[in-house]
């Protein structure tokens, strides 16, 4: 029986660029050189040694604004078909008020990326699970669509494809079939060319600014340095999943 | 006590109807099944939101109760009341079959059943979904062992051995269907220890009342005799399953009413406006609870007829409680900031619940899977020496005065 | 079956001599509570971070244990098994007993136990502890009668009623014992709706195995018959309970181990370095449920001394479970910051977890409770018709063939 | 029998002052005349009209002072007895530690004061009750000493009174007594004089500015309006408890 997490994580290295951090660079426009540096250079392994991140400044990220989404669903061509209930939603804006403060703020709701998934946990194949730099993804080749994922992310974070996804939608960025569970990927096919997500690049280019990505056990990094620096939440902290999604002023 | 004699059932035209009534279920099932397959799930009532609908409600109550009906056999062999004995092998059977009929419902419900075997060998064990599997497969494994010891006098050695590993496995099997929803540390209405025992104690009374509807109508088809006595002794023991289960829910809720942090989501299934809240008292704690106590406990209990009535209701309610417990489980928004109200959400996370309409295919896969568990109990009792001839209390009961 | 005839005890020297020992015992606990009074609580082995200690082990466990012991009353009156029924007199005397005792030791413990009348008089409702005082009331009430109906023959038409009601109130009475911990919402070892019925289970366990030590002591010190059957009975049944509890135990720890945020405090118990991971696994697991159970359920349950040894383990298993729910739950640093470390603090935040060592008047006050209920029971069994004056299998059990 | 919850409030009615805002301005030093505005007028009684919180800024709290827990100790004449684990803490200094982040910060933790105080739910006697002006007490005349409250507090705000309190070290600031269980008032006293409390005083007097006092309900309060400007928290938030002390930068 071959190990289905080594498959997806080999498929992932093979599908390394020739070039680093240059390219990188001229790809992702607003792309700081600090941030480049902290992504993974192409030609190592996935290994612990990384886990990456997001840093989410709710007092830049804009009410109204949708730039992030609009971005995720242009990189994996995510179409609306029989309306939002079912269709697949990998990230989402959502505007939130402080009952207690009277306070308002807006962020972007996607997979948190936890270092303790409850959705790897409940998988019964093992389909959903967590790299070792952290992104938590779905081995759509094992996944049987029973759900239990999604009954077990506190973020409903995970879309099951409801519908046969149309010849001319399908997307090299992700797989993605009828029958069985999807979400954010944190963009591993960029990140493992050393890019950014989509999402974030999306924020930075339209000046918002409000998305930090990069290596949380980095201590150099800019997401690293941010954090230590100013307090900063991790939704639902109480569960103790450790997300690797990090937001400001909530 | 006389030898008690097994015999299987004559196979006379209403028998043949029966089987014919339960297969159109069952292929209206599998047409239901492929139909929602074939269009993906977009054309049931689920969403994202509610990704477990009717057929979940159908395949955990089948299991729930599979592991409950196996119950009446366990008190014979495993503490060893004489009276209950004679009822092993229904007993058995039935639950091999409620467990099937449920499982095929699960299966045909998700999104790729063509994994079949993909599930059967990818395994990741903190999965208590990847154990279920395991602890379904052993269920009808080591019921069939406990059944071969009854009826076959050369390993009848190993009976009392096989009951207590059946016994202890169907409960450990409950333990781990409760878990299902018991782990899930993200919803309100889950998460929480008490979801196994409360299962456990559910599945008794759930098996229990399925048990005397088939035994009853069996014995009341096939003309056979069945004692005032033992009938009166399974409508007693259901009135205290019944009573137990009603603890736990009422312990689970009053739990959750101390805590603040539980408050919203006590409020929206107990004094809601969705439909939870309407199958929660009217169903689950009325109908499915006291107004069979009520029967079972009052001089109606004497009654045949008012007995098939509660065990009717006990089932009914069974359906509500895991409505409730599945359906309304989901509705209920999570709660991804504490303390705070979601303002708006370009994905429903600002609704004061979400919403779940059970599409006809769904409704039709469950009843197929229903569908499934009579028939194989029906062709069981035709092709096995299941049912004793006589169940006449004399005939069961060593201590009975005639 | 022979009419049973109770008749008091003879008192003859031993009988006085163990009524002078358990009396020393009281006044000895007397002496220690005013020491601890008068000088004020900090020169008990509390403080501030454990502020509930071994007299709270010794109550709670007597309380837990005194509705148990009623059960052997309830199963002959409410379930209608005649074997029980001649046991139901001292059961329910020897409830009132252990329940009195704790709730002295509850009582001295207090603060300020000279506002007895302050607890009896101002009521907040919403406190599951103000409850729990209407519910020992009411029990020692409910069983007074329910023991009135079995002594008086004029009273004997309220005989079911008196028992199922005290039945009911009983098990009531448990789940509000076992909520005092499962409500309380801010500490990681408490807080599960689960602590209510598997306090109830464990009830019957502790409460079975007092009744069993009582009786078997009763019997053999004044000479009278004690028949086989039903110690077998009784043992077996204790064993099922004992088996019960563990199971809870199981389903409390494994649902915690699913959830990471309960994994601090998993490891602090079952893994840690603390003496609260020796006495779960040693007290509450090994001798107090493992080692019983293989004594029970092995040929050594067949001898009495070894049942005595049983009961003696289940006890001892008692006191270790309530040690590691009251003493470990309040040890586990209250989580202020999830996802956060204490680095420093000025109370105590920043420890891996709270020390507290009984001090010698703690363990007075708390064997001054069980000397109190000891000797409500011999003088009982004394002044009052209890006992049969036999037990043997013919004199109970009808169907008992000798 | 006589309502306790009410007869505490109208002792604490009884003992205002006739000055009234000037007095206090003059009293508490580092007060700005906002703060003082936004106390209770002496001569109003209790209502749910106001709720008493605070606002403390993590950010300003200086590691290693302990003005504050001085200011309590001295205002309610809390003397150490037999040793740190028995002596009454009715504020203490805690530092800690973000330990997915490595950012450190300092607070005092006193009692919350909740919205829904777990301590006053399991009270068996109610002598621990919410005033409707949100302030959490323990009326010491119909307290047992059962410490079920210490039992159910989340934060350990609450001390037991472990010994005789010697007839010198008695105060009028509040009555204490052994065997009862006692716990931060939030300076009731000073409150009912529209005084700040003594440590929100401390904080002020020593320049860290740490601590603000106000009315959460009185929109114009300065607390309200850097509640509804800023990010803030409250501890355990999860369990919905609503307490009236918010922290900032945790």
């Amino acid at each position: 029986m071959s190990d289905p997490k080594k498959e997806t994580m080999d498929q992932g290295r093979r599908r390394f660029l020739g070039a680093g951090a240059a390219a990188a660079a001229t790809i992702a426009p607003g792309v700081t050189l600090m941030q480049v540096a902290s992504a993974k250079p192409d030609d190592q392994p996935v290994s612990d040694k990384n886990r990456w991140g997001l840093l989410i400044d709710t007092t830049k990220c804009a009410s109204g604004c949708d730039a992030c989404v609009q971005a995720c669903n242009e990189e994996f061509n995510l179409q609306p078909q029989h309306g939002p209930r079912t269709d697949p939603h990998w990230i989402r804006k959502v505007e939130v008020r402080d009952t207690a403060t009277g306070r308002t703020f807006s962020l972007p709701m996607m997979c948190q990326h936890c270092e303790n998934p409850p959705c790897a946990d409940v998988c019964p194949t093992g389909a959903s699970f967590r790299r070792d730099d952290g992104i938590v993804l779905v081995d759509r080749h094992i996944c049987i669509g029973c759900r239990y994922c999604m009954m077990a992310c506190p973020y409903k974070a995970r879309s099951f494809v409801h519908e046969e996804i149309p010849e001319e939608d399908k997307n090299v960025n992700a797989p993605r079939g009828k029958g069985c569970v999807e979400a954010c990927t944190l963009c591993v096919h960029r990140v493992d060319k050393g890019r950014q997500p989509a999402c974030v690049e999306a924020c930075n280019g339209d000046g918002h600014k409000a998305m930090i990505f990069g290596d949380l056990k980095d201590p150099g990094s800019e997401i690293s340095r941010e954090l230590k620096k100013y307090p900063s939440t991790q939704i639902r902290a109480d569960l103790r999943l450790n997300p690797g999604v990090f937001y400001k002023g909530i | 006590m006389k030898k008690v004699r097994y015999t299987s059932i004559d196979g006379r035209g209403g028998f043949y109807a029966l089987l014919g009534v339960l297969g159109l279920f069952i292929l209206a099932g599998l047409g239901a099944a492929y139909y929602m397959e074939h269009n993906g799930h977009w054309v049931t009532g689920m969403d994202n939101q509610t990704v477990w609908g009717l057929p979940h409600v159908f395949a955990v109550f089948l299991i729930v109760a599979a592991s409950g009906a196996l119950n009446v056999a366990s008190i014979g062999t495993v503490f060893g009341k004489a009276p209950y004995k004679p009822l092993a092998r229904l007993s058995a059977v039935l639950a091999v079959a409620l467990l099937v009929g449920g499982l095929v419902v699960l299966l045909l419900d998700l999104g790729r059943p063509d994994r079949l075997i993909v599930a059967m060998t990818y395994y990741n064990f903190k999965s208590i979904f990847a154990w279920n599997i395991i602890l379904y497969t052993g269920f009808m494994g080591f019921v069939a062992i406990y059944l071969w010891t009854m009826m076959d006098r050369t390993v009848r050695k190993y009976y009392k051995l096989a009951g207590f590993t059946a016994f202890i496995w169907r409960l450990i099997l409950t333990t781990g269907t409760g878990s299902i929803f018991g782990f899930l540390v993200g919803r309100q209405g889950y998460d929480a220890a008490i979801m196994a025992p409360m299962f456990v104690v559910m599945s008794f009374s759930f098996g229990l009342a399925i048990f005397l509807l088939v035994l009853m109508a069996a014995y009341d088809w096939t003309g056979r005799p069945l004692g005032e006595a033992l009938l009166m002794r399974l409508k007693n023991l259901l009135g205290v399953f019944v009573a137990g289960a009603l603890y736990f829910v009422i312990v689970f809720h009053l739990t959750n009413l101390y805590a603040t942090e539980h408050h919203d989501w006590e409020k929206f299934i107990l004094m809601g406006e969705s439909v939870h809240t309407k199958v929660f008292w009217l169903g689950q704690v009325l109908l499915g609870s006291l107004v069979p106590l009520g029967i079972l406990y009052s001089k109606a209990g004497r009654s045949r007829a008012w007995i098939a009535v509660a065990s009717a209701l006990v089932i009914l309610g069974g359906f509500a409680t895991m409505w409730v417990t599945i359906i309304g489980g989901q509705s209920f928004p999570l709660v991804l900031f504490p303390g705070m109200e979601v303002v708006s959400s370009g994905y429903f996370d600002d609704v004061a619940y979400h919403t779940y309409s059970p599409s006809f295919p769904e409704l039709v896969l469950g009843l197929g899977g229903v569908a499934v568990a009579l028939i194989a109990v029906v062709v069981a009792v035709k092709v096995l020496n299941l049912l004793p001839s006589s169940l006449a209390d004399a005939d069961v009961d060593p201590h009975h005065k005639g």
